[in-house]
């Protein structure tokens, strides 16, 4: 038991950071409350430092781990400053002016206790090896969220957007349980590697297929990728654009992350494929998800609206990657980045937790009555009225567009390699044809903040300094990762390495579960 | 040589370029001006450098790790083509400069910093020895083009703008999946990953010819747009009407290249089985669109309009050399590619000094002009019969080679096995229907210089001189023409100075086409063992499909 | 493969014959779970037909478990059971706090976002 | 870097003759002095100068002496090329051009000068006339001294140059570097008065009609490199390929040549059809007066329009061996000689008949092509060089003196008008060697084109179709003659505004009388530049006839070998020893036998060898055709004369009309016809024009509305379908719920149904 304590010392540093958060956030002295980011600063830092020195886990991906702590540290990092200021404006205002502080009135707390929460379940799920751990781990991650939504804004449209992804999200939460179970009934476990090593062994039957299918779909929620997709554009509108940026990035990653497990269970097989169902499974999935998104973002005059349809394409192109799997040369050794997808998809979460940050960042960063902007007008001639606002906007979107050399290219090019790689050559020239889509509405946005007049839609720039900052960090992000780059996509090969199965015994009702399956 | 004439000329743009943005409005041409003139320098030098009785071999070659993982290295070489390519992107960049002081007047620092970004990016397409890095290259110089465009575009621009950037983007996304696969074919049968071209180029052309049909496809999907070929031309004209003039001068001198460059560096050694095959279509794309353009040419009004579509007319006799496949194909191609600049640019300048004085480009409102700006007419005069192939100018040797190779190109004359037997892809009548193309451009120029500076002066009402420039051309105008003009009349004279420098690299692609028709064996259908190295390597690679 | 435990009750692991009628009713009511998901307005009701699809893959597990003759269904069971109120919890704040906003509470009052 | 540029290969060998750089040339062929390069570039230079004035804004006539003392010199290195000459053609290197050494094939042409008896015999008369011309036009352009004289002479020089490529150029591409060049300066000179829009249109059409023939002159040169592997005549002409044709021509044996080999004969021919304004490509000439007279003179008349011939001439072994090409040259040229000549009988402007009588002539010299006798074609283009010159240059002094009035209605009598004496004997002298009057030199050149006419089997239709046209030309000549220099004395002046051409035309003598009515009109008599040049030239028209008698002299056959002959034979015009022009002659009956049997099969019974012996002596009404032509066309020319006199002349009162009127009624429309050139420009222009010019109005439409449309409907595409599946977001949670279970289930479906039922797995 201990020794699994030893695998999950960031989750736990960031529980405990959790709990002072719970207190400090609403200490009556102002000063302290403060303070409360600064701590959650410290937290992600302390657990990103254990992350480096974790050993390898036993799940899956024993090199996962590691790799998705740190991601989660880092981009925690650089969204919290976007949080700050999303909540309890109107109490601190009144508290300033020496109204008495009533922490039952004010959501500090569990604001950023709920942000860390979430990131901690993300962080379960990376190190999860049993399917009941990753379902806890997933609901972790998803319970706080709902909450964050709801509470990111005053206006109904919070509201409306929390109850849409609650009620949706437990819908999903309830088909991927079913998945599970239905997992375990084949498997006879519920621990991973061991049930992937039965699978291995004896075949996927039909129960089991129905139990990855189920599974994957309703995963897919978290990810959300068709037919799952359609809270995203609701609930990235109705969350306050700090909260909406980080919907982005942590459910999208404990998606993945579980999504390779599952996938895994298959197991992609000597061809480097995924079982045909699987397979095929995935491919419309991706298809399908790519091309909605990006058609139906050309149509937003919203650009929170806009950028979760754009979130919801880049989760098709992800699937390409999962796809094409580990890759595994044909003499069993590992494969290099370029044919491995899983390591794409890491990488590219990366790029794109930044990126995508950049743009929330700037809306984020611009306000009118406390209300944040939203629709593309308020954005006009950015450059010329705020230019490192406009700026960022310029860069990522390019980024996003997947314009060379920014990182969002460098991404794109490892899904496109490793897609090619696994021989889905019209998934990728779809991954193609769709990017050349998407630059229809990243143009409009570059268009929009570097070509045309401003626009005076009356909104100023957000008294939080921090969020300009975070915006300016992910927009240098973007070209600054190109150079460490390297680094970056070594450690994602390496996360995405399949640890060896544990040896397992055919259990003895093999043949009488066989029968069992028609009847 | 010393690579680092390359790297310089690949900074000192974009040190102007920053140097312009960062500096004072008022300052703007002025930097810009003396960047684009200080670019030449090691353009110069590298010239002087290059050991042209090696020309074929990549010289001044350089390269260091960038993203290990994707195999993307910083490496950079030249051989004689690229080299005269990249003088040639260099040489118009103080034109281009100039030639702006007075049609740019507001966001000159946004302005002469995209070009001086424009210029480092065409330098990078052509010094690139990585393939990521070309197409990085590549793909960004669509950038500084759009904001050009978009920014100091005329009425249309947005629509123009945006039509370029998708289109050609669209396009180059197909061929980035090709260029990958050729990438993941040469890592599975050299066990490596590597984005070398030179790797990649000599791995390539075992692949089956199915294989190299697909490939050639995707590559074609980007270059072609970019040429722009038949069907995939509209977004040309738009965006040289829309472009400032300078923008149009680029575009027609060095983007239009990008794409036979690319057919000519990548489609040809790549998939070379492939594009023998399907070289006859090409070809008929080509000569249609010779012909086609030039008829369209001949009903319009809008003089830049009327230019831009000959320049799609022009670029055909350059592809149908490349599907030609033989020395004297390529060359004249190649030739096609470092020439046309000069007339067409010209034109554009011209179309672009006019249209500053009377700030309309129909024909139907000014025209005569001689008359009034007679320095300016005889130039016209000049530059379109340097475009309409006068013997004696640029267009001529060029055209002619390639009409040539067409005709040369036939089986019925080189027998099948006798070296040269590689081009037996094309015959007399693609040379007859492109040769009527000479016809037509004489037609439709001629017609465009006798409306546009002989008969009656016409004045579009209203009209009031500039307030800067003289009725004639200005000296600095002038200036900025005489390297055109000397560069049509000196490759008319003597382009033995661009053939033989480029002879080796063509004769080179030339055997690589036809060891290549050895290796990948019969065209596909031609007979049972089609293909049969395919078989042969796929049993190489064992268990990788 | 885990051990065998001694539970409390008899030792012989449920046969197939046996095992798909459970499979059968936790299929069913998964599907009473959706229907009424789909069908009534009332939030509540609605959060209930979530918690019905829950017990149904709670149904599922116990039924393998005991099947498998293994305790990782009934744990994992356990677990459920906590989400679900957990979840229980969180959805009764919501619909307390939406019934203030609105005082309604059917699902259809919120369609202001779309497209 | 350095050395490469320095090495020579491509800068002029003047410099540097490069070694190694001739690797290419045929080792036969000799290479020449250096000095030959000085006749072209002179004439070069010369442009240049005269750029260089225009460009400091000279407004003197320095230019004009500029350019005549250049194009003297020009001539003089000419006339010493010719004494030089030691009858072993060679060539002169001027640099590397065009070069590209494939593996397989290497292409190579040279900007490099081949000399030989034609090229020296064509050299001669154009730098000869242009000299003059030049001299000419210093005096009849003086009224536009200024930017636009030097532009003359610039163009003037540029052409001179031009036509020294064409016509000494070693290779097919400099002929066609020439070809063009020549094109350009005619379309820059037709052009030069280009505020008048028929003279840009009359430029454009001159340039555009030429460039049909310059494709097939194109087409012809990729042939000859395809199939003969070299355009260098050098080596083109001693090819064993070639060789190997000639022989099989020999025997008549054409089958055992490939079509290929035929077709460059009839690519070239179409070339020269262009250039020397043939049926169907003539009609371009005569607009091409709208160009100042000196420039109609020399281009339009004397020299440029020759290039066809020269091209003929030039390849006439390619032409030999080709079963067709030489028959349609015949037929052609015979065709254009009649058409022209009578629209040359109905037209008023005295300019334009001289130019149809131009057209007419050169069709005379492609007959001549035709039937066998490129001595004879090359005869002619020398007699009419100098007296078609001559008569443009007179008719330029008519226009040039009476403001432009070219109206034969409204000019008459002017031999009695003081200071218009050279002119009128000028003009006499001309005209009587154009109407081939007995023992001028037209007479005889065209009595060689007219005798072989007869002698060559199934040609003889042409003969007197050739006669008939030798008669209309006498007449329409005289028609000329004796109504604007004979009869009663009247003029009208022309309104022709001097400052209405040129850029900064400073008239000085015209515009006091520009409207004058016949009382307040001195028509100013040409000064001594015009007067000299007249006069050279009546004496050169009268001494050309000389030339018949002069020349080798040696006998062969039934005739002597006159200076042309000379000339010519020993070219590539008529190739070496064994098929000396008269044994090809000769020889050819059985030949065009063989070609005509289907033709004429009666013709068969003139039982004839294989080619190269003559069985059995060639009569014309028993005679020697030769001595027949003699009389019988001297008749003809004289009846032809008479006529004009009876019609023109005889009792003529006043200059508008005469007794043609009343005989031209009896015609009916047909005179308004002629006059209207048989309506051939509006054929063209309905047949060719309106069509194309449709059809490219269809395709714009189709680039902007079809192919844009599609791509601009592959651009909307994405949106449409965006548009579709909106509806799915409808903001509904249970909707959304819907969608989610529906997608479930319907990937389930697909998934278990279709892939894995299938055949899936």
């Amino acid at each position: 038991m201990s020794e699994k304590l030893a695998l999950i010392w960031p989750e736990l540093i960031l529980f405990a950071t959790t709990c002072v958060v719970m207190l400090t956030g609403q200490w009556p002295a102002a000063a302290v409350r403060r303070l409360t980011p600064w701590l959650v600063a410290v937290g992600l830092l302390a657990a990103g430092g254990a992350a480096m020195m974790a050993p390898p886990g036993e799940g899956l991906f024993p090199g996962l781990m590691g790799y998705a702590k740190m991601l989660t540290a880092g981009v925690g990092l650089m969204i919290l400053p976007l949080l700050i200021g999303t909540v309890d404006r109107t109490i601190e205002a009144q508290a300033a002016k020496g109204v008495p502080f009533q922490p039952i009135r004010s959501n500090g707390a569990e604001f950023y206790a709920f942000f860390l929460f979430s990131l901690t379940g993300l962080m379960l799920v990376s190190s999860a090896d049993d399917l009941i751990w990753l379902f806890l781990a997933l609901e972790l991650t998803s319970l706080p969220t709902y909450i964050m939504v709801t509470i990111s804004t005053q206006n109904t449209r919070s509201q409306e957007a929390g109850i849409k992804y609650f009620f949706l999200g437990a819908l999903g939460a309830a088909i991927f349980l079913y998945g599970f179970a239905l997992l375990y009934g084949a498997a006879g476990t519920t621990n991973i590697p061991e049930m992937a090593a039965y699978f291995q062994a004896n075949g996927i039957g039909s129960i089991g297929m129905l139990g990855l299918l189920i599974s994957l779909i309703g995963i897919s929620f978290k990810v959300a990728a068709v037919p799952m997709h359609f809270y995203t554009p609701d609930v990235y509108q109705g969350a306050a654009s700090p909260v909406s940026a980080m919907l982005a990035f942590v459910p999208k990653a404990a998606g993945f992350f579980a999504i390779f497990m599952i996938a895994g269970l298959a197991g992609w097989g000597s061809d480097g494929r995924l079982p045909v169902e699987i397979d095929a499974l995935l491919w419309i999935m991706a298809a399908l998800t790519m091309t909605v998104g990006n058609v139906l973002a050309l149509l937003q005059s919203s650009v929170k609206r806009m950028m979760a349809y754009s979130s919801i394409a880049h989760s098709g192109y992800m699937l390409v990657g999962v796809l094409a799997g580990p890759g595994l040369m044909e003499n069993g050794a590992d494969a290099p980045f370029w044919k491995n997808g899983l390591a794409a998809v890491l990488f590219y979460l990366l790029c794109y937790g930044v990126m995508n940050l950049g743009v929330f960042g700037v809306l984020a960063s611009l306000e009118r009555k406390g209300e944040e902007a939203d629709e593309i007008d308020d954005i006009r001639g950015l450059v010329k009225t705020k230019p490192h606002l406009g700026w960022v906007m310029v860069i990522c979107s390019l980024s996003l567009l997947g314009f060379p050399p920014l990182l969002g290219f460098i991404g794109k090019v490892g899904l496109f390699t490793s897609g090619v790689a696994s021989n889905n050559i019209p998934l990728v020239l779809i991954l193609g044809l769709n990017s050349a889509i998407a630059a229809f509405y990243y143009l409009r946005l570059v268009g929009a903040v570097y070509f045309e007049p401003p626009s005076d839609t009356g909104f100023r720039s957000s008294p939080y300094a921090s969020r300009h900052i975070a915006s300016v960090i992910s927009a240098a992000g973007v070209v600054v990762l190109l150079f460490v780059g390297n680094a970056l996509m070594k450690a994602a090969d390496e996360a995405s390495k399949l640890g060896a199965a544990p040896q397992i015994a055919a259990p003895v009702e093999h043949t009488d579960e066989a029968h069992n399956d028609h009847g | 040589m010393n690579p680092i004439w390359l790297i310089l000329m690949l900074l000192v743009p974009i040190g102007g370029a920053l140097l312009v943005a960062f500096g004072k409005e008022r300052n703007a041409y002025r930097d810009a001006y003396f960047a684009s003139i200080a670019a030449l320098v090691p353009a110069i030098a590298a010239l002087f450098e290059f050991d042209f009785s090696h020309a074929g071999a990549f010289q001044g070659l350089w390269s260091v790790e960038w993203l290990q993982p994707l195999g993307l290295k910083l490496s950079i070489g030249v051989d004689s083509v690229a080299l005269l390519l990249i003088l040639l992107s260099v040489l118009l960049g103080p034109v281009c400069v100039m030639a702006s002081k007075t049609a740019i007047t507001e966001n000159r620092k946004l302005y002469y910093a995209w070009l001086l970004v424009l210029q480092a990016a065409m330098v990078g397409v052509f010094i690139s020895r990585d393939l990521l890095l070309f197409y990085t290259c590549f793909e960004f110089t669509l950038l500084p083009m759009f904001i050009l465009i978009r920014m100091f575009g005329s009425t249309n621009r947005v629509a123009a703008s945006t039509k370029f950037f998708l289109y050609t983007f669209t396009g180059s996304l197909v061929t980035l999946a090709g260029l990958v696969y050729v990438v993941k074919f040469a890592a599975e049968r050299n066990g490596s990953w590597s984005l070398d071209i030179e790797t990649l180029t000599t791995a390539a052309a075992f692949m089956s010819p199915t294989e190299q049909a697909l490939v050639l496809g995707a590559m074609l999907a980007g270059f072609a747009v970019k040429v722009p070929l038949f069907p995939f031309h509209t977004w040309l004209p738009l965006a040289h009407t829309e472009a400032p003039t300078a923008g149009s001068v680029i575009l027609a001198g060095v983007l239009l290249k990008l794409g036979t460059y690319g057919i000519f560096r990548f489609a040809i050694p790549m998939a070379p089985a492939a594009f023998v095959e399907y070289a006859p279509m090409i070809a008929v794309l080509s000569v249609i669109g010779i012909i086609y353009a030039g008829l369209i040419c001949w009903v319009q009004d809008d003089i830049k309009k009327l230019v831009a579509y000959s320049s799609v007319s022009h670029l055909g006799f350059c592809v149908l050399g490349l599907t030609a496949l033989n020395a004297t194909g390529l060359s004249g191609s190649v030739l096609y590619m470092l020439s046309h600049g000069f007339s067409t640019g010209g034109l554009f300048l011209m179309i672009g000094y006019m249209y500053e004085r009377y700030h309309t480009r129909d024909m139907r409102r000014v025209g005569g002009l001689a008359s009034k700006m007679p320095v300016w007419a005889t130039f016209m005069v000049f530059f379109a019969m340097a475009s309409v192939g006068l013997p004696g100018l640029n267009g001529f040797p060029s055209e002619l080679l390639c009409l040539i190779s067409a005709f040369q190109a036939d089986a019925g004359w080189v027998a099948a096995g006798e070296p040269g037997a590689a081009g037996v892809t094309l015959g007399p009548w693609y040379a007859i229907f492109a040769g009527t193309g000479m016809v037509i451009a004489a037609m439709y120029l001629l017609i465009m210089v006798g409306r546009i500076c002989f008969g009656p002066l016409t004045e579009p009402d209203g009209h009031h001189a500039h307030e800067v420039l003289p009725n004639d051309l200005c000296v600095r105008e002038i200036v900025t023409l005489l390297p055109l003009a000397a560069g049509c009349l000196i490759f008319g004279l003597f382009p033995g100075l661009l053939l033989d420098s480029i002879q080796e690299p063509v004769n080179q692609t030339v055997r690589l086409v036809e060891n290549a028709q050895e290796l990948s064996g019969p065209r596909p259908g031609a007979g049972p063992d089609a293909g049969y190295l395919y078989i042969e390597e796929t049993g190489a690679e064992g268990a990788t499909p | 493969m885990t051990p065998m435990l001694t539970l409390g009750v008899s030792e012989y692991a449920l046969p197939a014959s046996v095992l798909a009628p459970y499979l059968f009713v936790s299929a069913a009511m998964f599907a009473i779970g959706l229907i009424g998901f789909l069908t009534r307005k009332n939030l509540i009701i609605m959060f209930l037909c979530t918690e019905l699809m829950f017990q149904a893959a709670g149904l599922a597990l116990i039924a393998f478990g005991r099947h498998h003759l293994g305790e990782d269904g009934q744990t994992f069971v356990i677990f459920v059971l906590c989400v679900a109120a957990a979840e229980a919890a969180m959805a009764l704040a919501l619909v307390v706090l939406l019934f203030r906003r609105r005082e309604t509470l059917s699902a259809e009052a919120w369609k202001e976002l779309k497209g | 870097m350095i050395t490469h540029l320095l090495s020579g290969t491509f800068l002029p060998s003047v410099l540097a003759s490069a070694p190694g750089a001739d690797t290419a040339q045929a080792a036969s062929i000799a290479h020449g002095p250096k000095w030959v390069l000085l006749i072209p570039f002179l004439a070069l230079l010369a442009a240049c100068l005269n750029g260089v004035y225009a460009a400091m804004g000279n407004k003197t006539k320095l230019p004009a002496w500029t350019t005549v003392a250049l194009l003297a010199v020009s001539f003089f290195a000419t006339v010493a090329m010719a004494t030089g000459f030691d009858g072993n053609a060679y060539t002169v290197k001027a640099f590397d051009w065009i070069q590209v050494h494939g593996d397989a094939s290497s292409f190579v042409a040279n900007f490099s000068f081949y000399v030989d008896t034609l090229t020296i015999y064509w050299m001669l008369f154009v730098t000869g006339l242009a000299t003059l011309i030049a001299l000419y036009a210093s005096e009849y352009m003086s009224h536009d001294v200024g930017v636009s004289y030097s532009r003359f002479f610039a163009g003037f020089a540029l052409f001179v140059f031009s036509m020294s490529c064409l016509v000494m150029g070693d290779n097919l591409v400099m002929l066609y570097l020439g070809w063009e060049g020549v094109g350009l300066c005619s379309y820059l000179l037709i052009g030069y008065y280009y505020k008048k829009p028929a003279a840009v249109a009359a430029a454009k059409k001159a340039f555009i009609v030429n460039r049909v023939g310059d494709l097939g002159l194109a087409l012809g040169l990729y042939l000859v490199f395809v199939h003969f592997g070299t355009v260098e005549y050098a080596a083109l002409f001693s090819d064993e390929k070639l060789l190997g044709y000639l022989d099989a021509a020999k025997v008549g044996a054409f089958d055992q040549i490939p079509a290929i080999a035929e077709w460059i004969a009839l690519l070239l021919m179409v070339g020269a059809f262009g250039k020397s304004a043939q049926f169907p490509l003539y009609v371009w000439l005569p607009d091409a007066m709208e160009g100042p007279t000196p420039v109609s003179a020399l281009i339009h008349a004397a020299t440029m329009v020759t290039a066809g011939v020269y091209l003929i001439a030039r390849f006439y072994p390619v032409f030999l061996i080709s079963e067709h090409a030489l028959p349609i040259v015949a037929w052609i040229g015979t065709i254009t000689a009649l058409l022209a000549a009578t629209i040359g009988m109905a037209q008023f402007d005295i300019k334009r008949i001289m130019a149809y009588s131009t057209v007419s002539q050169l069709g005379y010299m492609f007959a001549g092509l035709g039937v066998l006798t490129p001595t004879g074609g090359a005869y002619h283009v020398l007699t009419h060089a100098f007296f078609k010159a001559l008569l443009f240059l007179c008719c330029g002094a008519v226009m040039h003196g009476f403001a432009g009035q070219l109206d034969l209605r409204k000019l008459s009598g002017l031999r009695r008008v003081k200071g218009w004496g050279v002119v009128t004997f000028g003009m006499l002298v001309g005209c009587l060697n154009l109407a081939g009057v007995p023992f001028t030199a037209g007479y005889f050149s065209k009595d060689t084109i007219l005798a072989e006419a007869f002698v060559t089997p199934g040609a003889s239709l042409i003969g007197w179709i050739l006669l008939l046209t030798a008669g209309l030309t006498a007449y329409y000549t005289f028609r000329v003659f004796f109504r604007v220099f004979m009869g009663p004395t009247e003029f009208h002046p022309g309104d022709e505004h001097h400052d209405d051409h040129g850029d900064d035309g400073d008239d000085h003598a015209h515009d006091d009388h520009g409207h004058g009515d016949k009382g307040g009109f001195h028509p100013h008599a040409p000064g001594w530049a015009i007067n000299a040049v007249l006069a050279t030239l009546t004496i050169a028209s009268l001494a050309a006839s000389g030339l018949y008698f002069v020349g080798s002299g040696e006998h062969h056959g039934t005739e002597t070998k006159h200076y042309a002959d000379t000339m010519v034979s020993s070219s590539t015009a008529s190739y070496h020893s064994p098929y000396s022009e008269h044994a090809f002659h000769a020889g050819d009956h059985g030949d065009s036998h063989a070609a005509d049997d289907h033709a004429d099969p009666n013709a068969v019974q003139a039982g004839v060898g294989p080619r190269g012996t003559i069985t059995e002596p060639l009569l014309l009404f028993g005679q020697d055709p030769h001595k027949v032509m003699y009389y019988v066309s001297g008749v003809v020319g004289v009846i032809g004369i008479g006529l004009a006199w009876c019609f023109h002349l005889w009792g003529r009162t006043e200059a508008a009309t005469c007794r043609m009127d009343s005989l031209a009624r009896l015609f009916g429309p047909i005179p308004r016809w002629a006059e209207n050139k048989w309506y051939v420009d509006e054929f063209y222009n309905a047949a060719i024009r309106v069509p194309l010019r449709i059809a490219s109005h269809l395709m714009h439409w189709f680039d902007k509305l079809v192919i844009d449309g599609i791509v601009n409907l592959a651009g909307m595409a994405p949106r449409m379908f965006g548009w579709m599946v909106r509806p799915s977001q409808s903001g509904v949670l249970q909707g959304y719920a819907a969608g989610m279970v529906g997608g479930l289930a319907m990937l389930l479906v697909v998934i278990l149904l279709v892939v894995r039922l299938g055949g899936g797995s």
